[in-house]
């Protein structure tokens, strides 16, 4: 390998959260790489099909992002978006439902994993085109400010999407025209195959939001207390109306690109060098240091999650086709529902 | 009582009538505030409805595109303005692919109440960049509707209707026909139209041409012509090209049993072809000969008017092209 | 003598041959390198031509499919590999207003020497945005060539004169093949085969199925099945899309009479609308029957297996389109 | 207007070329003035028709930087071309019979104004898709450093082109490949009539290009010293094989976008502003103030240059159209020329 990626330092320093909220992160990062275990093995027997993009390892990124943001709040997300989805308040029922293309589903199976949506949580997808959700971002933010809503839009997308030509107009626009978004820009130093030295010319992406005159957070997404902490003060700065902000997470994927990949372009040394600063376990290291956790709580917290994630594997198989009759309904509103 | 106006009096008229009646109505795109509008359709906007509803975007199709599709969902009803076809390729992406799947792909959660205005069409040599008509393109995308407004009246009346459709609306203005001017009866405030129907512009019995937006004068014009020639030609305005007007086409078929269908996309590919398909599925025991198509010659548009000229489906083309129907 | 291979590895053994004998040839596309190729195509290739010629793209699908039109323009021979068509509408200003156009539009100076490689097609339950087939679009512009290899052959044998033709040539190929195995003949190094005509890959005299790319095993399953039931089917494989080998359509529907016209495209405005149109201009006398076409029903393609597949066309659905025309 | 516009102080300093460069610079400026002014005039007498963008005011731009080129190089140009394509070799001839449409035009008259090419001169065009021209250039670039030719491809474009996305695209695909492109941004503060500060949230377009990492000079564009001396610089280092490098010449359009526009977005007295910093007069004055250049010789390089124009205009007159029935050729190769 021509380009080497090093992990940062664990995080130190103490957990400024009281124990409740902290094992409410906790209990979320462990909901979803339960989840996402499950469903690797899902897709192994079949049961899921499509793409599949695990998001094992960059955890603490939606958890600690997510629960800066308020219920009246948008969130866009990309196709590597389960954690998200989860997070932001979809039950895993409906989640393990979609994937299984379920009627269920978030999306009535016919999305499937790429595409989780729920107008309930304000949550607008799942979008398996890269760079395809931030010009949307941009217009809800749009909508929100020319309503005078209290509305931030939180728009996930990663690496990858930096370089396609609707990042630059989309984030171009949103500071022009000073929209309340929030640019979260996950950062796993790869698209695909092809790490982000070979991808952008410009590999401080923080950089490149200065270019559109937007200010910029970069925070180590291994860490769930930095990811909180900076997510809070961005969207409380978003909210307040000082325009968009770009934060940059710095992360990684401990697992393949998709189902698919055979993961020639980084070396197995670099991944497990990685993994030793897994999200769940320096969290855990740190709060159980701080006397905030004892194993039993832990042990407790991933058995709560392994329990939904059974449940949520029960649900789906129980779950119905949408009948091919029904297959054409919402292309379009039906003549007679429309005005 | 009727008043004469322009086309693009009428679609200015039918966009003011929007910005005041509906305040989560505003209208987007390059150059459609301080310049006035590419061809002055939104001049005065800027004034009267202020900035923020009348908003110019940098040159960044794909997103302000996309934008709009997001302040869509966010609760507006943005009229996006698409200079010409030609740009719009550049955002052709958020159109399919969001815009056009969101709504069945979220399960009905998520339609996308969005109206894109964009001019089409070739005839002012303009060149190959600057003179495409890909409307049969759009017309193939599930998920959205296509409009073609040919006359004045539609380019007043179909607005309103399309705001109103909770699904987006893409409106086809081809630009020959923004000068023509017509008679809108006064009905007051109600010019709306329908958006779901074909109408027949000339009734005719011999022969049906069918057609739609920049064509349609053309179409008009060959009628005439084949008038003199004891050719009875009847001609169907397509209006909607997204979802096609089956019933009409049927019985425009029915009744003349000769069609030449005349647009101006590339033949190949092009809008027309559909017309025929559709026809040799529903109307193929009815037909007397087979079905003719006058379109653009296969190339790019040329610069030089008389190669442009040759170029572009001509009333005279349209006259050969029936005549030979009945050789 | 023949040897068995895969689409895969014959695409492969394509690739390889053309970077082994010609310099000035290179590829270029998302993950065509370090990665080893989206679908494997190009595994290997960076070890053995080096990054310069095997060049890993960021996610810029406008910039490097116009990087490819430059690289061209600069006497260079590229390969661009558009990881899917559904990525490739981000790239469609390109491949339409330079690549389509430079040409005649310089008064013949500047001739595009393009290869566009594209996965195209649904089947592998990867949803709406993922499952596009935009053949059809492609096919209508002036230009361009445009090329579906269906068979191992063709695979293996429509690079190289792809890459000799001095104007753009997008090549599709369906990812439901890439798996299929078949039989070479064993021609040394000599695998070209023609970029102009298509084939008929079974020989038949009641009807001709006529299609192209991933539809063509569904085509050739139908028949197998008609035959059963007494009907005999004529497939022909389009092979070039752009521009149609109108002599072997005419001959198809001479020889059968009956017709019907299958692909991927959402019905409307598709493809096989436009085979319909042609068969109608050339050869309506000869028909027998209405023209009848099996397509990708017009809606999301839907990620659940059993909608996919309802979606999509099938070898049931050919035959009971098939029988519709005896009826 | 709210927002305004001011003219830079007018140049000064030494002019630092012998007579003959100054002489050769200004007469090129003065034949882009009298053939764009012709032109404006053939467009009311509907000689030429289409659009037509005329470059009067920015003359020192193509001039200067045209003139820091070699033969070998590659030029990408705009719709707003004419100048830069009678600069880089075309005969005013090919020029005006082009936009006459006749075939003794540069491409038959099947482009226009808006479509010049030259293959002898390695001049691609003339691009009516703002930011088209772009991706172009890098492939060009690509192509030379491939083939390891000593070509520098200069791609011209407007400021209203910085917020496509094909601009990002190709910035960083040139930047990460460090392509022998020059990007010669001219920056005549207004896309059509958007002025700069409502299409770019950053305006200062040199801190864009820093955002791929890459060298940016700004210049004045009134001034064809500054214009020429750094875009030589530019082209040196560019040659050198440092890369791509970012050129923003700052200048200002004298007439209306196109020969559409009422120009309604900008003041009067804004544009009279600029005029009384016109390119041609201020060098002329320079010039003149430093002895090299003498009225009659001024004189004599315009009727040099109007005489010029009045041929083109007879050549252009006395031309044929292409026959209709050669319009499909070159559509594609015909199939017995493909080998
Ligand atoms: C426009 C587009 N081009 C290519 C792809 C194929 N693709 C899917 S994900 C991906 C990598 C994206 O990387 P990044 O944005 O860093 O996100 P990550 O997968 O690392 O979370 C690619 C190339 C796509 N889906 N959309
Ligand atoms: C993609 C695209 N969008 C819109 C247009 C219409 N248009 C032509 S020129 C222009 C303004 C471009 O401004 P700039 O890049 O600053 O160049 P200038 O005209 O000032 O030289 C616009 C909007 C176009 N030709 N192409
Ligand atoms: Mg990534
Ligand atoms: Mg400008």
């Amino acid at each position: 390998m021509d380009v080497e990626h090093h992990a940062p330092p664990p995080p130190s320093g103490p957990v400024p959260w009281d124990k409740d909220f902290a094992f409410r992160l906790l209990a979320d990062m462990l909901r979803i790489r339960r989840m996402e275990e499950k469903s690797a093995e899902l897709y192994g027997a079949g049961k899921i099909r499509g793409f599949l993009h695990l998001y094992i390892g960059e955890e603490a990124v939606a958890v600690g992002a997510l629960h800066a943001l308020q219920p009246q709040d948008n969130v866009v997300a990309t196709y590597r978006e389960h954690g998200h989805a989860l997070v932001r308040g979809l039950s895993m029922n409906s989640i393990m439902a979609e994937m299984f293309g379920k009627r269920e589903g978030c999306a009535k199976g016919r999305g499937g994993s790429m595409h989780l949506f729920d107008a309930a949580t304000r949550f607008y997808g799942g979008n398996a085109i890269v760079g395809g959700g931030l010009p949307l971002a941009a217009g809800l933010a749009l909508a929100a400010k020319l309503r005078n809503e209290d509305r931030v839009t939180a728009c996930f997308f990663g690496d990858g999407a930096v370089a396609e030509g609707a990042f630059h107009e989309a984030l171009n626009l949103a500071a022009l025209w000073k929209l309340p978004v929030l640019f979260c820009c996950e950062n796993n130093l790869y698209g695909m195959g092809t790490a982000i030295e070979r991808a952008e010319a410009q590999t401080d992406l923080c950089v490149k939001a200065g270019s559109y005159g937007m200010a910029a957070l970069s925070c180590d997404g291994m860490d769930i207390v930095d990811v909180h902490e900076k997510t809070r003060e961005a969207a409380a700065r978003v909210r307040a109306g000082e325009g968009p902000l770009f934060v940059e997470y710095r992360t990684y994927r401990f697992r393949a690109h998709s189902m698919f990949d055979a993961e020639l372009y980084r070396a197995k040394a670099e991944v497990e060098e990685w993994k030793t600063r897994g999200p769940i376990h320096t969290f855990t290291a740190r709060l159980k240091a701080e006397g905030k956790l004892a194993e039993e709580e832990f042990l407790a917290l991933d058995a709560a999650a392994m329990k939904e994630v059974e449940d949520a594997v029960a649900y789906a198989e129980a779950g119905s086709w949408e009948p091919v009759e029904e297959m054409l309904a919402d292309v379009t509103t039906p003549p007679e529902a429309a005005p | 009582m009727t008043r004469r106006l322009s086309y693009r009096e009428a679609m200015r008229e039918a966009m003011r009538e929007a910005l005041q009646n509906d305040p989560r109505v505003f209208l987007m795109g390059e150059d459609v505030g301080r310049y006035g509008g590419t061809y002055a359709f939104s001049k005065g906007f800027l004034d009267e409805f202020g900035p923020e509803r009348i908003r110019d975007t940098p040159l960044s199709e794909l997103g302000f595109v996309g934008a709009g599709i997001g302040a869509a969902l966010g609760g507006l009803r943005p009229i996006v303005e698409v200079m010409t076809v030609n740009f719009s390729l550049l955002a052709l992406d958020q159109i399919v692919n969001s815009a056009a799947l969101l709504r069945h792909m979220s399960g009905g959660q998520f339609p996308v109440p969005l109206v894109i205005r964009m001019c089409t069409g070739a005839g002012r040599q303009l060149a190959a960049q600057h003179s495409h008509s890909f409307e049969g393109w759009y017309a193939h995308i599930p998920g959205i509707k296509v409009l073609a407004p040919a006359t004045i009246e539609d380019a007043r009346g179909m607005l309103a209707p399309a705001l109103a459709d909770p699904d987006p609306v893409v409106i086809f203005e081809h630009c020959g026909l923004f000068n023509v001017e017509g008679e809108l009866p006064d009905n007051g405030d109600d010019c709306a139209v329908d958006i779901a129907s074909a109408k027949v512009r000339r009734a005719g019995k011999d022969v049906a041409i069918i057609t739609y937006g920049g064509c349609l004068p053309k179409a008009l014009a060959a009628a005439e012509t084949l008038a003199q020639d004891g050719i009875s030609a009847e001609v169907l305005d397509l209006r909607v090209l997204r979802p096609l007007d089956d019933a009409a086409i049927a019985a425009a078929v029915a009744k003349c049993r000769r069609v030449v269908v005349v647009d101006e996309n590339w033949k190949s590919g092009g809008l027309a072809a559909e017309i025929v398909a559709r026809i040799v599925e529903h109307a193929f025991f009815e037909l007397d000969a087979p079905v003719a198509r006058v379109c653009a010659e296969e190339v790019p548009i040329p610069y030089a008017k008389h190669l442009e000229e040759a170029a572009l489906p001509q009333p005279d083309k349209i006259v050969a092209a029936v005549k030979g129907l009945f050789a």
